[in-house]
């Protein structure tokens, strides 16, 4: 048992991202479709924890708390995916290889549990980045 | 009696289904069902009714809060700023119809603006690659009615492109694929054992970020030369019996999605994925198309190819001439370079998409989000405008991601009040002229006849 | 020879484009004229002198006219682009598109220069002594035609895209590169003193790569042929010798195909 | 609007057989008319030559592939773009130029109309939103039917009106003006890799020639009675050896009268025959086959060609003929688009380097020119660069300046790698004729508005016609001994009235004008049958609603429609 693990992050679209964004992303479907982090299950046991455990996901760019649960599509070990989204772009680097497109699959990220900490909602993440969140912590 | 509306264009992902039938009020104001579309179609059109829908433009005051303005008040802010700042950036566009990105490339022209949508983090890498190597494409009643063999690199439609599968590529009978499904064979190639790859005969679980030694392996046994045992983590067995139904195919059709476009090398990815594509056209028929991801966002790539003759990252700074090169011109390196200091977004919400990194940069400058719903760009803009949302309340040419145009009807009446996205930025434009005392140009004429569900039934 | 001095003052709200900073620009004009010359940020027309102070004075001809620029240009685009003779030395970084189009005179900075550095180049010579960004000696989006002559010197390590296109000349990185090397490439020589990550020559039809680090993933299309003795870059040392890229076109000479070469430096 | 008096100039007018002679011209509001009071505008065009707007018989200016074209070249933008003109739309692009920059400079050689030569129809809304946003000149194009499933279903079983009625059909919901032909059949086989080169090859799985297409759609074309003829790209374009095929094509037409109420007499436009006029069987021995290829055209009065000259540019070239381009690309290895279209099409671009250190460029140059130079009718013989195919259209005042001087022609064949071998090859380096401004003005003007069935619109300056009307500083009684001078002159003309508007002066842009979109609208008797294969094809095969399909009105905002009634 590890007390953080270094996985290999892909973010990319599901079916219920893109359902739960038409519908708001201020909206409870959209939380859950998107603040979680997708690995494989020898990955978690390797880290300890069990699915649905919340996780600290951190990258060079940043950091950000989701919850781990079992892939909805099968991913391999040492892999892991967040669907695309607010959650996932707090830890997607920005740099491009100078093409335009920030680095959104395949970046590596240190995964560490955080049963205590809380998950932040869309709007807590985005307006709290740039310093206008006024809501508690 | 409520009205029943057939043919009406889904304004959510490039498959641009124009099959769906709405059912709408007496009044012509709210959707009761809708008929056809996936779910996620399904939600838009529902949504339009929301009644948290803003209507009103809203101004962050000094406290931080949000208040509501009129829209002569958000025309005069967006054009004032958009004259004040030495080089905006106008992004966004995943939502709007030609018509709108056709006025904001006018406004960006007179505004010395980097005009860029959001292929610069999607396909964009696309572009670049057949701004070097071509693209051999086709329309998708091609691939329906021809492609026996039929190739997902780097993209899931399954869940990005619902109706993909059905309408155009796995699924359906066409002309000459009377058997549908049975006579096609499915290669999936995708780091994950997605939903699309299960549907797949062929599924190479590469090692993520290994596409490109994995295309070239295809291409080299395509020429008769050996390859190592294993290439990306997939066996040299199952790639040589790939390469081989390629070759024997009657039509080989590559769709390729962010798989190969987010990933290291990006444009390179699909760049090879095109020199594939070339080399099976010696042996066979065969075409490549990139899943392009919203409904129109093929649309800005032409509309702005045939103004500025670039599809994307359009420097309009120096007034003269456009410059273009993704990497310097590009939305996210402009911001993380702090190279723009006005930001307006529109029908995209990068607040959400972009990394937060490159959103804390543009937040330093006015940040104007023109969009039907309140997103995260809203929620951190200075000024937020709501717009009608395009394909339901407003009518309008889009390209689907086969570059095929399709005229988007009107379904209902937008709410009261509320510009298109087009009209606003026309007022924008007036505004401008009008504070700089020059004259507008208005070119060309405007169409005032566009078709609407009256005038269907 | 005569030398103008530039003497950055001001940090430029944005990035500035300064398109004449070059020998060809600054010659036969006087310090004043040239603090005259137009630069652009964003939309907003602006003056060399409003971000530098001219000293010195300018040859006759631009053959004549050296320029150094005593300060940092992290934001400071174009320099020497298109120059055809002369010299420019930084004394610090500089921005994009250092050398761009450059067809003859040298350009030394003396810090590290952003991507695009020696995009297109002709011929002339630019010697960086930090790192250099992306897509150094690569082709402007869409041209077949890219780096046609000339040296680029990177004393540092270089990222992706280096020699995209490349047609002739020779790129030299002294430590380590990250992707793509001579993609698409029919011409030239690229040296990396260092290592790479992977797709050392892909899509290339013809010219040189020697790589004296590792090459952590080689492409498939890549087939070692024998091992050489060579001397490169001032460095003599035994090679494997792979040809490729296999799985791309490539023309037939007296019934023969040719071949790109990849050297990769044994190990002892 | 207002009165425009053009006063003095030397009128060439090969409508009314007027040739330099010193005329005023003058306009109320859009027309030409005999008079006009004292309170007109006068444009003093003393010294100057005055000629009516120009009429492009074929160009491609408008829709997908071109734009694919500019989409993909970037570098055909880099370093390559003019500044724009102070309050007007950037002009972007060389070879490919943006739509802004199309209008802007058609208007500033005085052109007034220019017919887009290939549409695909399920593209047809691209093609007018491209059209929509070229200012000034007016425009119409061209939809594509040799490839087409209904047409070659139809035609198979030699049933004209059903052909006939589903040309009509497409023709009005593609606001469209004719019938192209582009590479007839072989674009079809394209769809499955293969390529039709002659005229008796079958088209793969249809059970139809192309010899069959082209003579079935010459009977459509005339049972409809549509103003212009069938307009045509034959089989084998550009290959070694191709003047057969195009002699074989031409043939086709023989005896065929012409059926229309347009004034029109011809049954066939062959277009850009540069390209089809090679003889040799290969590259290492290719030659002009230009007088062969003419001779057979001056003796047949049904027929117009235009020349598709080279221009010795680096260009982009494009074609429904979507085997062709694979194939350039396989000899230039440069970047290569195709766009295949269901039921109905294809269509490829590579961009090409016309260079005059390569042998075959200069034997295509010399043929262009040769073509222009071995017509006997000027009427049935008009200039095109087939753009951007063979040079952009810019260099049309270039293509005159050669056929006028036999003096600039050898300079350039002088300038040449392999000038020797080219003259071998050719017989450019012996012809001393230098055409006429009148015969210019006939091949550029009067000659494509007869055949495109707009001679009552455009192409002369007779009262009544729209007043285009451009004022060039030409002296014809005094022509330039520096053939330089005339490209210049006509690249950039003095005054350009465009509808009554004066657009352009000094070869400036000075107004945005008041461009149309021309369109036949073509009523044919109700076929149900023909309804019924279309409702079905759109419900099986196509993959977009029929409904969705008509091209809405206001994409054509300022239309001029011309409509045909055909009695059953």
């Amino acid at each position: 048992m590890a007390e953080k693990i270094t996985l290999n992050m892909i973010t990319q679209r599901a079916i219920e991202e893109g359902q739960a964004m038409e519908k708001g992303k201020t909206t409870p479907e959209y939380f859950q479709a998107c603040s979680i982090v997708e690995m494989n299950p020898k990955d978690m046991k390797k880290l300890g924890i069990w699915r649905n455990t919340n996780v600290r996901v951190t990258s060079e760019a940043g950091s950000v708390i989701v919850k781990a649960i079992e892939p909805t599509q099968f991913v391999p070990p040492g892999l892991a995916h967040i669907r695309q989204g607010v959650w996932a772009n707090q830890v997607v680097p920005p740099r491009t290889q100078s093409t335009g497109v920030p680095q959104y699959s395949g970046f590596p990220v240190t995964i560490e549990p955080a049963i205590n900490e809380r998950i932040k909602s869309a709007l807590e993440l985005v307006q709290g980045a740039v310093g206008i969140w006024k809501g508690g912590n | 009696m409520p009205k029943l509306i057939t043919g009406v264009g889904c304004p959510y992902c490039g498959s641009s289904c124009d099959d769906i039938e709405c059912l709408v009020s007496d009044d012509g104001k709210k959707i009761l069902e809708t008929r056809n579309a996936c779910v996620i179609g399904n939600e838009i059109f529902h949504h339009v009714s929301s009644p948290d829908r803003p209507t009103k433009p809203r101004m962050r005051q000094a406290d931080g809060s949000m208040k509501e303005v009129s829209y002569d008040e958000a025309v005069d802010f967006t054009a004032k700023a958009l004259i004040k700042a030495k080089k905006p950036l106008i992004y966004g566009f995943g939502s709007t119809n030609c018509e709108g990105m056709s006025a904001v490339a006018r406004v960006a022209e007179r505004a010395g603006a980097v005009l860029d949508n959001c292929a610069s983090i999607c396909h964009g890498p696309s572009f670049l690659a057949i701004f070097d190597n071509g693209y051999p494409s086709c329309t998708l009643g091609e691939v329906k009615n021809r492609a026996d063999v039929v190739v997902f690199w780097g993209c899931n439609p399954m869940h990005a492109h619902p109706r993909h599968t059905s309408r155009y590529s796995i699924f359906p009978r066409g002309f000459f694929t009377t058997k549908g499904q049975m006579q096609r064979t499915i290669i999936s190639i995708d780091p994950r054992e997605t939903d699309t790859a299960k549907l797949a005969d062929y599924h190479f679980m590469l090692n993520q970020g290994h596409d490109y030694e994995l295309f070239d392996a295809f291409r080299t046994v395509l020429r008769g030369h050996d390859i190592p045992a294993e290439v990306a983590g997939c066996k040299r067995e199952m790639i040589i019996e790939a390469a081989e139904k390629m070759r024997n195919a009657r039509f080989v059709m590559i769709f390729f999605g962010m798989g190969c476009t987010h990933t290291d090398g990006r444009n390179h990815n699909v760049d090879i994925a095109i020199s594939l594509t070339r080399d099976l056209n010696t042996h066979t028929k065969s075409s490549i198309m990139a899943m392009r991801g919203h409904y129109n966002i093929a649309g800005p790539g032409q509309v702005w190819s045939w103004q500025f003759g670039f599809p994307y990252c359009i420097d309009l700074s120096k007034g003269t001439r456009a410059h273009m090169n993704p990497g310097e011109t590009s939305s996210v390196d402009l911001a993380m370079r702090d190279e723009v200091d006005c930001f307006v977004n529109v029908g995209t919400d990068a607040g959400a998409h972009w990394p937060i990194a490159a959103i804390k940069h543009v937040k330093k400058h006015p940040f104007i989000a023109v969009d039907p719903n309140i997103c995260m760009a809203s929620e951190i803009s200075d000024l937020h405008v709501p717009v009608r949302v395009v394909g339901v309340e407003e009518a309008g040419v889009v390209y689907r991601m086969d570059n095929v145009p399709i005229q988007f009807k009107k379904v209902i009446d937008g709410p009261e009040g509320v510009p298109s996205d087009e009209e606003f930025f026309d007022r924008v434009y007036t505004r401008m002229c009008e504070l700089t005392q020059t004259e507008p140009m208005w070119i060309p004429a405007k169409g005032h006849a566009k078709a609407s569900s009256t005038s269907e039934h | 020879m005569a030398t103008i001095t530039l003497k950055p003052f001001k940090t430029p709200e944005l990035i500035i484009e300064c398109n004449n900073i070059t020998p060809d620009a600054f010659a036969g004009k006087t310090p004043a004229e040239i603090a005259e010359l137009e630069i652009f940020e964003g939309k907003v027309r602006e003056k060399l002198g409003d971000f530098f102070s001219v000293t010195g004075s300018s040859g006759n001809t631009a053959a004549e006219t050296d320029i150094l620029i005593d300060g940092d240009c992290s934001r400071v685009k174009y320099l020497g682009s298109k120059m055809t003779v002369g010299t420019i030395t930084v004394n610090g970084n500089a921005d994009m598109y250092v050398g761009g189009w450059m067809k003859g005179g040298k350009i030394h900075v003396k810090g590290n220069v952003d991507s695009f550095c020696g995009i297109a180049m002709e011929g002339g010579e630019i010697e960086v002594d930090g790192n250099a960004g992306n897509y150094v000696g690569c082709a402007y989006r869409g041209d077949w035609r890219g780096m046609r002559g000339g040296t680029i010197h990177i004393h540092g390590s270089a990222g992706n895209d280096i020699g995209t296109f490349m047609l002739g000349g020779t790129i030299i990185i002294d430590k380590n590169a990250f992707i793509h090397v001579s993609t698409h490439a029919e011409g030239g020589t690229v040296v990396i003193k260092g290592d790479v990550e992977g797709r050392v020559g892909g899509q290339m039809v013809k010219g040189d790569i020697y790589v004296f680090g590792n090459v952590q993933y080689m492409l498939p299309g890549f087939k070692e042929i024998d091992r050489v003795q060579k001397e490169i870059a001032g460095e003599s040392a035994t090679f494997r010798h792979y040809i490729g890229d296999l799985g791309e076109r490539h023309p037939k000479s007296k019934g023969k195909e040719i071949y790109a070469n990849l050297y990769v430096k044994a190990s002892a | 609007m207002a009165e425009i008096l053009i006063k003095n100039g030397f009128v060439i007018d090969p409508s009314r057989k007027i040739n330099g002679d010193v005329m005023d011209i003058a306009i109320k509001d859009d027309k030409i008319v005999d008079k006009v009071g004292s309170g007109a505008k006068v444009i003093d065009a003393k010294g100057k030559v005055v000629m009516a707007g120009a009429v492009d018989v074929h160009a491609h200016v408008a829709g997908p592939k071109v734009n694919a074209g500019r989409l993909m070249r970037p570098e055909d933008k880099l370093f390559k773009s003019p500044d724009a003109q102070e309050h007007y739309r950037m002009e972007m692009g060389f070879s490919i130029p943006s739509t802004f920059k199309t209008g802007y400079d058609y208007a500033r050689m005085g052109y007034a109309f220019v017919m887009e030569a290939a549409m695909p129809p399920l593209h047809s809304p691209h093609v007018h939103e491209e059209i929509h946003d070229t200012p000034i000149i007016d425009e119409a194009a061209l939809p594509v039917f040799a490839n087409n499933w209904f047409v070659m279903e139809y035609l198979k079983n030699n049933e004209i009106e059903n052909a006939a009625a589903y040309v009509a059909w497409i023709i009005n919901a593609t606001k469209g003006y004719g019938i192209k032909l582009v590479n007839p059949g072989g674009t079809a086989a394209w769809a499955w890799g293969l390529n039709c080169l002659g005229i008796n090859d079958p088209v793969p799985y249809y059970d139809i020639t192309p010899a069959e297409i082209i003579t079935g759609l010459i009977k459509t074309n005339e049972y409809l009675g549509l103003p212009h003829s069938v307009h045509i790209h034959q089989n084998s374009l550009g290959d070694p050896g191709n003047y057969t095929v195009t002699l074989d094509s031409l043939k086709l037409a023989e005896g065929v009268k012409a059926k229309n109420k347009f004034g029109r007499d011809t049954v066939m436009h062959s277009t850009h025959i540069q390209f089809h006029s090679y003889g040799g069987d290969s590259w290492a021995n290719f030659e002009s086959k230009a007088k062969e290829v003419m001779d057979y055209v001056n003796s047949q009065k049904n027929i117009t060609v235009d020349l598709g000259c080279v221009t010795l540019d680096e260009t982009t070239t494009m074609t429904a003929d979507g085997p062709f381009e694979h194939h350039l690309n396989n000899l230039n290895h440069l970047k290569w688009a195709n766009v295949d279209v269901e039921l109905e099409t294809a269509a490829g671009v590579v961009p090409y380097v016309y260079d005059k250190n390569i042998k075959v460029c200069g034997i295509q140059w010399a043929i262009g020119l040769e073509l222009g130079l071995y017509a006997k009718d000027p009427m049935r013989t008009f200039i095109t660069t087939d753009h951007p195919n063979a040079g952009p259209f810019i260099r049309y005042p270039r293509i005159i300046k050669w056929l006028m001087s036999q003096k600039a022609r050898e300079a350039t064949l002088a300038s040449f790698k392999y000038t020797d071998k080219v003259i071998d090859a050719t017989n450019i380096h012996g012809i001393d004729r230098e055409l006429t401004l009148y015969e210019v003005a006939q091949m550029t003007r009067n000659g494509p508005a007869k055949s495109l069935g707009l001679s009552h619109m455009y192409g002369g300056l007779g009262a009544g016609l729209d007043a285009n009307v451009g004022v060039f500083n030409l002296d014809p009684k005094n022509m330039p001994s520096d053939p330089e001078m005339i490209e210049k002159a006509l690249l950039r003309a003095a005054w350009f009235i465009k509808s009554g508007q004066i657009v352009v002066k000094d070869g400036e842009i000075t107004n945005h004008g008041n461009k149309r979109t021309v369109w036949v609208n073509a009523k044919v008797k109700e076929n149900p049958q023909v309804m019924r294969d279309i409702n079905e094809k759109f419900l099986k095969n196509y993959t977009v609603a029929i409904g969705n399909y008509p091209v809405w009105d206001s994409l054509a905002p300022n239309p001029l429609v011309i409509d045909i009634d055909v009695e059953a």
